[in-house]
This record gives structure tokens, sequence and C-alpha cells, in this order.
């Protein structure tokens, strides 16, 4: 059933843990829609033909007597219950609002801005390097403080978010002008970029591929346009990957 | 038409109207007091919740003084308390509520 | 509008300074089909870029109209953002909302409760004057520099606060029609309280009064705080302040200088205090007209008429506690989103309430298929897939897939499009001969419907499949940028060809309507549809002060086919059987 | 037919026409000033430091301005009361006086206004400042409407008492709402902006 229905819905190909559980859920939703839409469509065109004017010249001023509508009604209600008490409220606790433990994950910083996606990968030592606005330039897109040590090792991508395989990653969401949104649908992860605050947000990846990140609130002109990119790679090509750009930072030692 | 207004509205309202008067002269001054009372209380440097309270609280005397005497809502017909009750509700969910939101964030 | 002689005070006074609702009703009907028509046409610039990124417009006046949006006809992206926001701001608060609340109301609502006039007629004018001068407003601000507000119809900020100076032209506009729509809300209610007719008890008003009832509380209680924010946005924009606007913004390399320390999502929340409500101003007007036309055509009595007026009390209730199911994807916790959810789904049982006691209303009818009456049955289906694809939405969990996607296009525009611009329809060809004393064709009137029923459906069908496959709203080239979304692109085309033959589907009414308001034939009776309620008491069509004599009530709005009466069907203003 | 109810009271209501409208004219002042008084509330739980009232404001003027529009508030009922007692000349005393002591309202907030503008506080000045201007601003608006509407009734708009004084008696008394409104909304605005 539930297969048949997530066919029908075409959604794109979920990729990441706890994915089935939010296709679930919409697969049941949209039986629940099916049934409803089905049923009245039969009871309204049923109706409609038995009741026109020429074949019932006098109508009936009572109409329906009993009460079916009323158990169609709670049956409504009683489905929405099951699903959110059932579904909607635990699979938002679990699946958006409880994170994974620190140590096990990958943490990043993801700055948006007009137009493009910033991420920052703290580095060998796990700890993000100080930031303040004052320090922004071309070359300096963040801010990083050239100050802290902490952030020597930082590494910094535009559009491009390597991540390995099978590992929980929480991200950092904030931005520099206006509210973004940073939506990854095969993660079922969609989450808006607001300024002035940082909003976490994580997900456990389970394919490797290359994964769209699509904008999803209007940012302005170049809103259409505001895509990155989320590499899921296996563990050594992560390693691979780190390495290379761990290099790339000490060489310029910029800020 | 307009004669007739005029008799009944001669009869209604001026028995009342001196009793009413004295009625606003106290809450006048009652409400001139009150304001002299939050003006000093903000100098007596309490914590700020205290102030807060205590300001609000005489604020809303104040209001509810206006509001029932010099607005007559004390006597006022069942219509306009339901108006009134529908926003007072809503317009007490949206600080409410935004709040509450802007608290519930998830947290990591 | 434009009339040629206009030297005669007498004219000026009966036709456009009126203080007379049923003129007023008129202006606002005009006026308000002038605007969903701009509004199409901007939304049928959107859909050809849509159909076909970059590809110069087709009609070569149109670059000429818009030079800086269209240079050399091809559309540039702040343009398109343009067209985007104007289309949603002219739809709903100049195109539905004044025909369905200031036209249908004005103009019915006194009839139908036995009122010679609106309580405050002055007022009523002065809110059409102040619609009227939003509208020109919102219209000007396309030429000037930097264009028509680009940040969506929601204009969040920072965004809005960093935007064109459009954007303070919008909301001049808004405040205007704001304006509007609190003295006209404020004349509604008072009127319904107040100017009911002898016997006119709450329980006897026709559910379009309900309706209209509740739809003005909406109106008068959820649009002060836009207001309020509205002239906030206009302190940020002009005065620097930053209400909206948090600590440490650079934009494109900039730090911007205001002092910060506001906040952007406060924004969200008073615009959505309004805006749920004012979908539901959208929907019920609507459903009233909805429930007139099947009690009168199925020549029996609505089912369930307490519960209608119950649901839609309750309904108009809690649209005011469930604002932020918009804002789920902000950064919600678990709690309070369970709260808006859970408030969402309570309040789509009173629509689904409504909804089936109007299809339930079809049986043991007896029903005649005329034009109002095909309007209003095609309205059942589509709200009802507009309102259950609402469902999905509701959940947050469901949410986060499909926010921000066509699936919410698609939700939402089944609701209002097929939905209340069907229902307005059955409105104006039911009430046409009312207002005209000339019926409308009816052939024509069933080449209209069959073919807007087709079309709609093309339109707005697959931005389902779109939402599901992964297309965003509000992109430019309609998603091309994105490989994921190929598979389901090519509806672009399909789309776009509904809507301009959905344009095209308009043109039998245009006819319709110019050819009977020529035609000499007048309608034999005053009330040719044999219908119950008040508004058919007067003569036809109403001369000023409504009503030859002051009206009696005897009985409740739908006494169709009562059992043992000689015709089918029992007006509310005639007397009793022994009374007479 | 007339529009009935424009002077009587409507049987089951109790109420005429103008007092409905006015009534639910004020039901959306409520939300209107609600939503900035929650705007006050949100701002203020997320800033990082706020003003105190007392520290920025000039809490003399603001009380001197309290007990002003408390003033014209019970000069308000009297001229109302006036119209009740039939005797005009009362009435046209007491919202001569109305009038007059909302200008001295206007006058000391002018000050006010200058002497911020004078040390170029302007409201871009921070959120205190913003929100201090702004809710004072649309009160100050709501006060020069006010005077408008009592000078209407105390000078061209007194012609219907000689026509019809009960229909007169009810524009006064409608007035006298949303001036009290405007009242009540300082009383409030008051304590909030000055003193906390
Ligand atoms: C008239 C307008 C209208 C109406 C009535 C509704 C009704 C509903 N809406 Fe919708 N909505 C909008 C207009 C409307 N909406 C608009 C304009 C937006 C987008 C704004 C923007 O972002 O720009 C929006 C967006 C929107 C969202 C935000 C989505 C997002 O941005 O992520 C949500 C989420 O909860 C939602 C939910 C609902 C629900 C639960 C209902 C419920 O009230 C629906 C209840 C109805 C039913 C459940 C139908 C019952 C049907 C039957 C019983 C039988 C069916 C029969 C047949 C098919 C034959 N809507
Ligand atoms: C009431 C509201 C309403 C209505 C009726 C419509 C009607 C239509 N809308 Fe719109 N729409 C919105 C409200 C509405 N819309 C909003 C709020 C948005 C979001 C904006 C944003 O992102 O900020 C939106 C966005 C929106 C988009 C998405 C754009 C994007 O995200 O990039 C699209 C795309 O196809 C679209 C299409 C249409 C179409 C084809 C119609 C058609 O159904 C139009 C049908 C209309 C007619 C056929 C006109 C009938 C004409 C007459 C009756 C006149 C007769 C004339 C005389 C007698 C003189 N709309
Ligand atoms: Cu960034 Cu849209
Ligand atoms: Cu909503």
């Amino acid at each position: 059933m539930n297969e048949l229905m997530l066919k029908w819905l075409a959604m794109l190909a979920p990729a990441a843990e706890g994915a089935a559980q939010l296709d679930k859920m919409m697969s049941l939703i949209h039986w629940l829609m099916l049934v409803l839409g089905v049923g009245w469509s039969i009871f309204f065109v049923w109706a409609l033909i038995r009741f026109r004017q020429k074949k019932n010249p006098k109508a009936n001023y009572y109409g329906v007597q009993h009460k079916g509508s009323t158990y169609i009604e709670i049956g409504v209600i009683v489905a929405e219950a099951i699903l959110l008490v059932g579904f909607a409220f635990p699979i938002w606790a679990k699946v958006v609002d409880s994170f994974p433990p620190k140590e096990g994950a990958l943490k990043i910083n993801i700055v948006a801005e007009q137009f493009a996606w910033n991420f920052q990968y703290p580095g060998e030592d796990g700890i993000f390097g100080k930031k303040d606005a004052k320090f922004i330039d071309r070359e300096n897109p963040l801010g990083l403080d050239p100050e802290d040590p902490n952030g020597k090792d930082d590494i910094i991508t535009l559009n491009q978010m390597t991540i390995p395989n099978n590992k929980p990653v929480v991200c950092y969401l904030s931005s520099k002008d206006v509210i973004h949104n940073f939506g990854v649908y095969q993660f079922r992860v969609k989450q808006d970029a607001t300024p002035g605050m940082t909003i976490p947000l994580w997900f456990e990846p389970t394919k490797e591929g290359s994964y769209e990140v699509v904008c999803s609130q209007l940012c302005g002109i170049g809103h259409y346009r505001m895509r990155g990119f989320v590499n899921v790679v296996s563990d050594k090509k992560f390693e691979e990957w780190k390495q290379e750009q761990l290099e790339e930072a000490n060489n310029d030692d910029g800020w | 038409m307009s004669d007739m207004h005029i008799d009944d509205f001669k009869h209604e309202a001026l028995d009342h109207i001196h009793h009413h008067l004295k009625t606003y002269v106290s809450v006048f001054v009652a409400l001139m007091a009150l304001t002299v009372v939050t003006v000093l209380a903000s100098y007596l440097k309490l914590s700020l919740t205290a102030t807060i309270i205590l300001a609000l609280i005489i604020a809303s005397i104040k209001g509810t003084l206006v509001a029932c005497y010099f607005m007559h809502l004390i006597s006022e017909k069942k219509t306009i308390y339901l108006v009134l009750i529908l926003s007072v509700l809503f317009i007490a969910g949206l600080p409410l509520l935004t709040l509450l939101a802007k608290y519930d964030v998830p947290v990591n | 509008m434009s009339v040629e002689d206009h030297n005669e005070l007498g004219f000026w006074r009966k036709y456009i300074f009126s203080t007379d609702h049923k003129v007023i009703g008129v202006q606002y009907a005009l006026t308000s089909f002038f605007f969903l028509l701009v509004g199409f046409s901007l939304v049928l610039m959107m859909r050809w870029q849509l159909a076909y990124p970059g590809q110069p417009m087709p009609f070569e006046f149109l670059s000429k109209i818009f030079p800086a949006g269209l240079p050399g006809g091809v559309m540039v992206p702040e343009f398109y953002n343009s067209l985007g926001a104007m289309h949603g701001t002219i739809m709903v608060f100049l195109g539905i909302v004044p025909l369905a609340f200031g036209a249908f109301g004005n103009f019915v609502v006194p009839l139908q409760i036995g009122a010679p006039d609106m309580a405050f007629p002055k007022l009523n004018a002065a809110s059409y004057w102040a619609f009227f001068l939003g509208g020109i407003v919102m219209l000007i601000s396309f030429w000037v520099p930097g264009g028509a507000a680009n940040s969506g119809w929601t204009s969040y900020p920072p965004l809005a606060n960093i935007a064109t100076t459009g954007q303070t032209w919008w909301l001049c506009g808004m405040v205007l029609l704001i304006t509007s729509s609190l003295l006209g809300s404020v004349n509604f209610i008072a009127t319904i309280i107040q100017l009911r007719a002898k016997g006119m008890t709450y329980m006897r008003l026709p559910f379009f009064v309900w309706a209209q009832l509740v739809t003005a509380f909406l109106l008068l209680l959820a649009f002060p705080p836009l207001e309020a924010a509205g002239v906030m946005q206009l302190m940020d924009r002009l005065f620097d302040t930053s209400f909206f606007m948090p600590s440490g913004l650079i934009v494109s390399g900039e730090a911007v200088d205001v002092s910060g320390g506001g906040s952007p999502l406060l924004w969200q929340h008073l615009f959505w205090f309004l805006a749920h409500p004012e979908v539901y101003v959208l929907i019920l007007p609507g459903m009233g007209i909805v429930a007139e036309v099947i009690a009168n055509n199925t020549r029996k009595p609505l089912w369930g008429y307490k519960s209608l007026v119950y649901s839609v009390l309750f309904l108009g209730f809690l649209s005011f506690f469930v604002w932020a199911h918009h804002m789920y994807m902000t950064g919600m916790g678990t709690v309070i989103s369970a709260f808006f959810q859970t408030t969402t789904m309570i309040i789509s049982v009173p629509s689904v309430i409504i909804l089936t006691c109007l299809f339930i209303s079809l049986w043991g009818g007896s029903i005649r298929f005329n034009t109002p009456m095909l309007f209003a049955l095609g309205f059942l289906p589509m709200f009802g897939i507009g309102g259950l694809t609402g469902l999905p939405l509701g959940f947050n969990a469901t949410d986060l897939y499909l926010h921000d996607t066509y699936y919410v296009i698609g939700h939402f525009h089944y609701v209002v499009a097929p939905g209340t611009i069907f229902a307005l329809f059955a409105g104006v060809y039911y009430w046409f001969p009312k207002v005209t004393g000339k019926m409308m064709n009816e052939m024509l009137g069933k080449i209209h419907f069959w073919a807007s029923m087709i079309f709609m459906n093309g339109v707005f069908m697959p931005m389902f499949i779109q939402g599901l496959g992964g297309v965003n709203r509000r992109l430019y080239d309609g998603g091309l940028q994105y490989a994921q979304n190929e598979p389901v692109l090519h509806w672009n085309v399909f789309m776009t060809t509904s809507a301009i033959c959905l344009g095209f589907a308009q043109i039998p009414f245009l006819i319709n309507l110019i050819a009977t308001l020529c035609k000499k034939k007048r309608v034999e009776s005053d009330n040719p549809w044999e219908a119950t309620t008040l508004e058919w008491a007067t003569p036809t069509p109403p001369p000023h002060g409504n009503f030859l004599t002051e009206p009696v009530i005897y009985r409740g709005p739908y006494e169709y086919s009562v059992p043992g009466a000689k015709k089918d069907f029992t007006p509310q203003f005639e007397p009793d059987e022994e009374s007479k | 037919m007339d529009i009935p109810y424009t002077v009587q009271p409507r049987p089951d209501t109790g109420l005429y026409n103008a007092k409905v409208g006015i009534w639910l004219f004020l039901a959306s002042e409520v939300m209107l000033f609600g939503a900035l008084f929650s705007t006050y509330i949100l701002l203020r739980v997320g800033a990082i430091d706020w003003p105190e009232g007392v520290d920025v404001l000039n809490v003399p003027l603001g009380t001197l301005n309290t007990l002003v529009l408390i003033t014209s508030s019970i000069t308000m009922v009297m001229a109302w009361a006036g119209c009740v007692m039939k005797d005009f000349k009362r009435f046209r005393f007491f919202m001569g006086l109305t009038i007059l002591l909302a200008c001295v309202f206007l006058v000391v907030k002018s000050f006010e206004y200058g002497s911020k503008f004078s040390h170029h506080i302007y409201p871009k000045e921070g959120a205190f400042y913003a929100i201090y201007f702004t809710m004072t601003g649309l009160h100050a608006f709501h006060v020069i409407c006010g005077i408008v509407v009592n000078a209407y009734l105390w000078g061209p708009g007194a012609k219907l008492w000689k026509k019809n004084p009960a229909q007169f008696t009810n524009r006064v008394e409608v007035a006298g709402l949303f001036w009290h409104f405007v009242d009540l909304v300082w009383i409030f605005l008051f304590p909030v902006l000055y003193l906390l």
C-alpha cells in the first residue's frame, strides 16, 4: 500500500535516515485524501444523476434523514488525530528536533548569502574559528578572525558540501543578508536560514551521490539560481578530500 | 418623527445625569492620583520585574476606570461585550504564541 | 467606467459618488473585474516565461509597456519577481476580496436582510474610494524606478526592507486597502446587527449573510496587525529603523548601516496573523454564494443549516490561532508546531462539515442545471481538492517536503481559482437579473463553465505533480537550473497553454455580459429563479431605498418544496396562509 | 425607506447604529495598538540592552501630558453631559476645553520630539526609539483625528443641535468614545515607554 502510493506520488528518491518515516506519513495522508475524494466524488456524481430535475421533478423537503455524514466526519477527525499524535508529533520530535550525539557527528556551519552557500568545516581540531562581520571581504567571505588559532585549519567551500556517507551531519544555518532556505529534497531536509539566528539542523545520508541544494525561500533576483550541491562520498574519499582541503587552507594562510 | 425622539431622550437621560456627574469627577480624581502614584513608584528603584508589574497593574486599573465609566462599558449591551471579548482574546493570542514560538526552537 | 458627459452633477452623484449600496456594489464589481483581468494578464506573462524561459514575449507591445522588465521582450528576473508579488497582491486584495466582499456583500446583504441601505452609506462610499486609490497606487508602482514590489506578496524582510522603491508603494497601497477593508467591515457588521428587518432573526439569515458577517469580523480584527506591521516596514524603509532588521547584516559585501536588533520573524508572525484569516475571507463569501445557489436549484432546503452556521462561526474564531502553519520551516520546535498543527487540523473540520452539508443538500433534490448551478457544483469538488491538499501541508512532517513547492501553489489555487472564482461566477449569473433586470444567456454560460472547468484543471493539476517532483515556486526559470526537476518540467508548456486557453474561455462570458446588457428583453418576474430569500422581493432593479414597503419575515431562508404547499418555494417574505 | 436606528436604539440590541459602528472600530484599534504592544514586548525580550524610559525620556513632561489627557477626557464627558442636560452652552464650553487640552498635549509632545531631534536622536537610533516614535507618533495621529472630529462638532457640526438634538448628542457620545480610547491608549503607553 505504502509503496504503491509512493510510486504514484513520484517524489524524489529518499537518501537519508528518517526519510522513510516522513514518506510513510506522506503516503498515509494521501490515502486518506484519496479515499475522501473518491468517496465524495462517487456520491456527488450519483446524486447529480439520480436527482436531476427530469428524473426527480419533486424535491424532498427533508433530504437525508440518517446520520451517515456524522460518522464520516468523526472518521475524518479520528484519522487526523491519529496522524497528528501517531506520526506528525513523534516524527518531528525524532527526525527533526532530536540531534545525534555531538561526538559522532560531523559539524558544518552553513552561511547563506545572495546567492550562494558557504560551508565551513571546523577542520582537524573540531572547533570552528571565530567569525566577525568586520573581517568580511572578498577573500574572507565568512569573516573568520585571523587571530583565532581555531580558525587556521577551517575548511571553507562555496556551494559544494562534501560529506561522508552514513554519518550524521549537524549543520548550523545562518544567513548574511536575507532569508534563504536550505532544502535538500532527497534528505527530506528544509530549513530557513534567517539572518540574526543560527538554527541547527541534522541529517544522515544513506546513499552516495551528488544532491542539489535548493534555496526554498524567495531571496531576490538570483533566487532561482541559488543552487548548491551536497556530495555524499565514501569515508575514504571524504578523508582524501579533507586532507586536500586542509593543505590548501594551510597554504594560503591568508587570514 | 424627531419629536418623539426628543421626548424619549429627555426621560431616559436627565434623571441619571446628575448622579453620573459625581461619578465622573471621582473617577477623574482617581485617575489623577493613580498617575502621580505610578510616577512616584518609578522613582523607588524597585527591581525591574516589580516595577513592570506595579506599573501594569496601575495602568490596568486606570484603563478599566476610563473604559467602565467614561466609556460607559459598565452598563453596555452584550453585543459590544462580545465584540470586545473577541478582540481581546485574539490580541492576547498574538504576542503569547509569538513568544512561545520564539523560545521553542530546536537546540543543539 | 469613463463616461463622456461629465458636466451633469446628477450623473456624478448617481453613478460615481453615490452612497447607494447597490451602486457601490456595482462599482466594486466593475473595478475588481478589471483587477482580476490585470492579475490574470500578469500571470500570463509569468506563465510564458515559465514555459519558454528566456524567449521573447509573443507580443511586441509588451516590451513597450514594460521597457525595463522586458527589454527586447525577454523577461528579466526582477520583473518576474515583481509580477509574482503583484499577481498575488492584486488577485487577493484587489480582485477577489473586493468582488466577493465589496461587490456581492454590498449589493446583496442589505437586500437579503431587508435593509434600505448600509448602516453608514457615506462610509461605504469612502471605503470604495480608498480601495480605488489603493488600486491606483499599486498599478502606478509598476513604472517607478526599480519596478513594482518584488519580494513576494508576503513581503518578508529583510528582503523587502532592502528592496527597490516599489516596495514603499506596495506598503502605501496596502495601508489604503486595509483602511478600505476596515471601513467596509465596520459597516457590514453594523448593518447586519442593526438593520435586519422585522422577523429576520439570526437563525433566519440566509447562509450568505452569515458568511459575510464572519468575513467582516475576520477583516476587522485580523487586518490591524498587518497595518501595524506595514507602518513598521515603512519606518524601516523610510526612516532606517530596524524593526525587522537584525544586527550585522552584510548585503553584497557591504555592512548595512542600521542599528539592528529587530526580528525578521516578527513580520512573518504579523503577516500570517492576517493572511491566514485572509484566506477564509477569500473562501467564505464564495461558500455563501454556493449555498444560496444550491438551495435554489435543488429546490429543497440546505441540509444542516445550523451546522453550517456554527461551522462558519467556529472557523472564523479559530482562524486566528493557526497562522504559524505557514512558518514550520522557520525553525520551530516540537511543542509550538504541535500546537499549530493541532489547531490547523481542528480548523479543517468545520470546512469538512460545510462541504459535507453542501454535498448532502443535493440528495433528494430536483436539480436544475442552469449556469449558476453549474458553477456552484463545480466549486464543490474543486474546493474539495484544494482543501484536501491543504492537509499534508498542515502537518509539519509532510510540509517539510512540500513547503515552497508548486504543491502549495496548486493547493491554494484550487481553493481560490476554480474554487472562489467559480463561486463568484455563480453569483454573477445568479444575481445578474436582479442587478440589471436581464437574464444572461444560458448557452454561452455553459460554454464558459465547461471551458473554464477543463482549463482550470489543466493549469493547476500538474502543479501537484511538479511539487511532488521537487519543483520550487517563485523560480524565474521554472526550475530549469535544477537537474533533478528535469522529469517534470515538460508540464510547464502544458500548464501555460491551459492558462492561455483559460483566458480564451472567458470570452463567452464577456460576450454574454455585453450582449445581455444590450438586449431589450427584460425578466418578466422580479423573482425569475423562484427563490425564497428577500432580495427577490424588491422591484427589479431595486430602487433607491430598496423596498417599497417595509418587509416582514415569516420563516427561515430556504423553504423550498414545503410539504403541502402549493408552489415548490415559500419565500421568507410571504405571509402565512392563515394570516392572509 | 429610510435607514432606521440612526438616533433611536434598536429594541433588541439596545444600540443605535453609530454606537455599534464606533465600538467595532475601537475593537479594530485594540488590535492595532495590541500588535504594536506585542512588537514592543518581542523587541524588548529579544534585545541585548534596553534603555529605561526614565533615563532617556522626559518623565515630568510625560506626566504632565498624561494629566492633560486625562483632564481632556473628563471635559469630554462633561461636554456630552451638557448635551444630555440640553445645555448647549455647557457643551460648547467643555468641548472647547477638550480641544484646547488636546492641542496642549500635542504642543508638549512636539517639544519632547524637538528636544530629541535637536540631540540628533531619531527613530533609527535603536529599537527603543523606533518603537517609541512609532507608537507615540501613531497615537499623536489619533489625537489629531480626535481634534478634527471634536472641532467639527464644536463648530460647523453643531448646527445639528437645532434640528435634531438627540442625534447630535449621539454624535458627541461617539466622538467621546473615540476620545476616551485615545486617552486609554496613552494610559498604557505612558508607563510602558516612560517608566519601565
Ligand atoms: C481560500 C483560501 C484557502 C483555504 C480555504 C485554505 C485551506 C486550508 N489550507 Fe491553505 N493556503 C492558502 C489558501 C487557502 N488555504 C494560501 C493562499 C496559501 C499560500 C500562501 C503563500 O505561501 O503564498 C496556503 C498555504 C497553506 C499552508 C502553508 C504551506 C506552506 O507554505 O508550506 C498550509 C499548512 O498548513 C495550509 C493548510 C490549509 C488547510 C489545512 C486548509 C483547510 O482549511 C482545508 C479544509 C478542507 C478540506 C479538508 C476539504 C474537505 C473535503 C471533503 C470533505 C471532500 C472532498 C471531495 C471531493 C474531492 C469531491 N495552507
Ligand atoms: C485570489 C488569489 C489568486 C487567484 C485567483 C489566482 C489565479 C491564478 N494564478 Fe495565482 N497566485 C496567487 C493568488 C491567486 N492566483 C498568489 C497569492 C500567489 C503567490 C505569489 C507569491 O509567490 O508571492 C500566486 C502565484 C501564482 C503562480 C506561481 C508563481 C511562482 O511561484 O513563480 C502561478 C503560476 O502559474 C499562478 C497562476 C495563476 C493562474 C493561471 C491563475 C488563473 O486561475 C487566473 C484565472 C483568472 C481569470 C481567468 C480571470 C477571470 C477574469 C475575469 C472574470 C474578468 C472578466 C473581465 C471583465 C468582465 C472586464 N499564480
Ligand atoms: Cu536564497 Cu532563495
Ligand atoms: Cu493558512
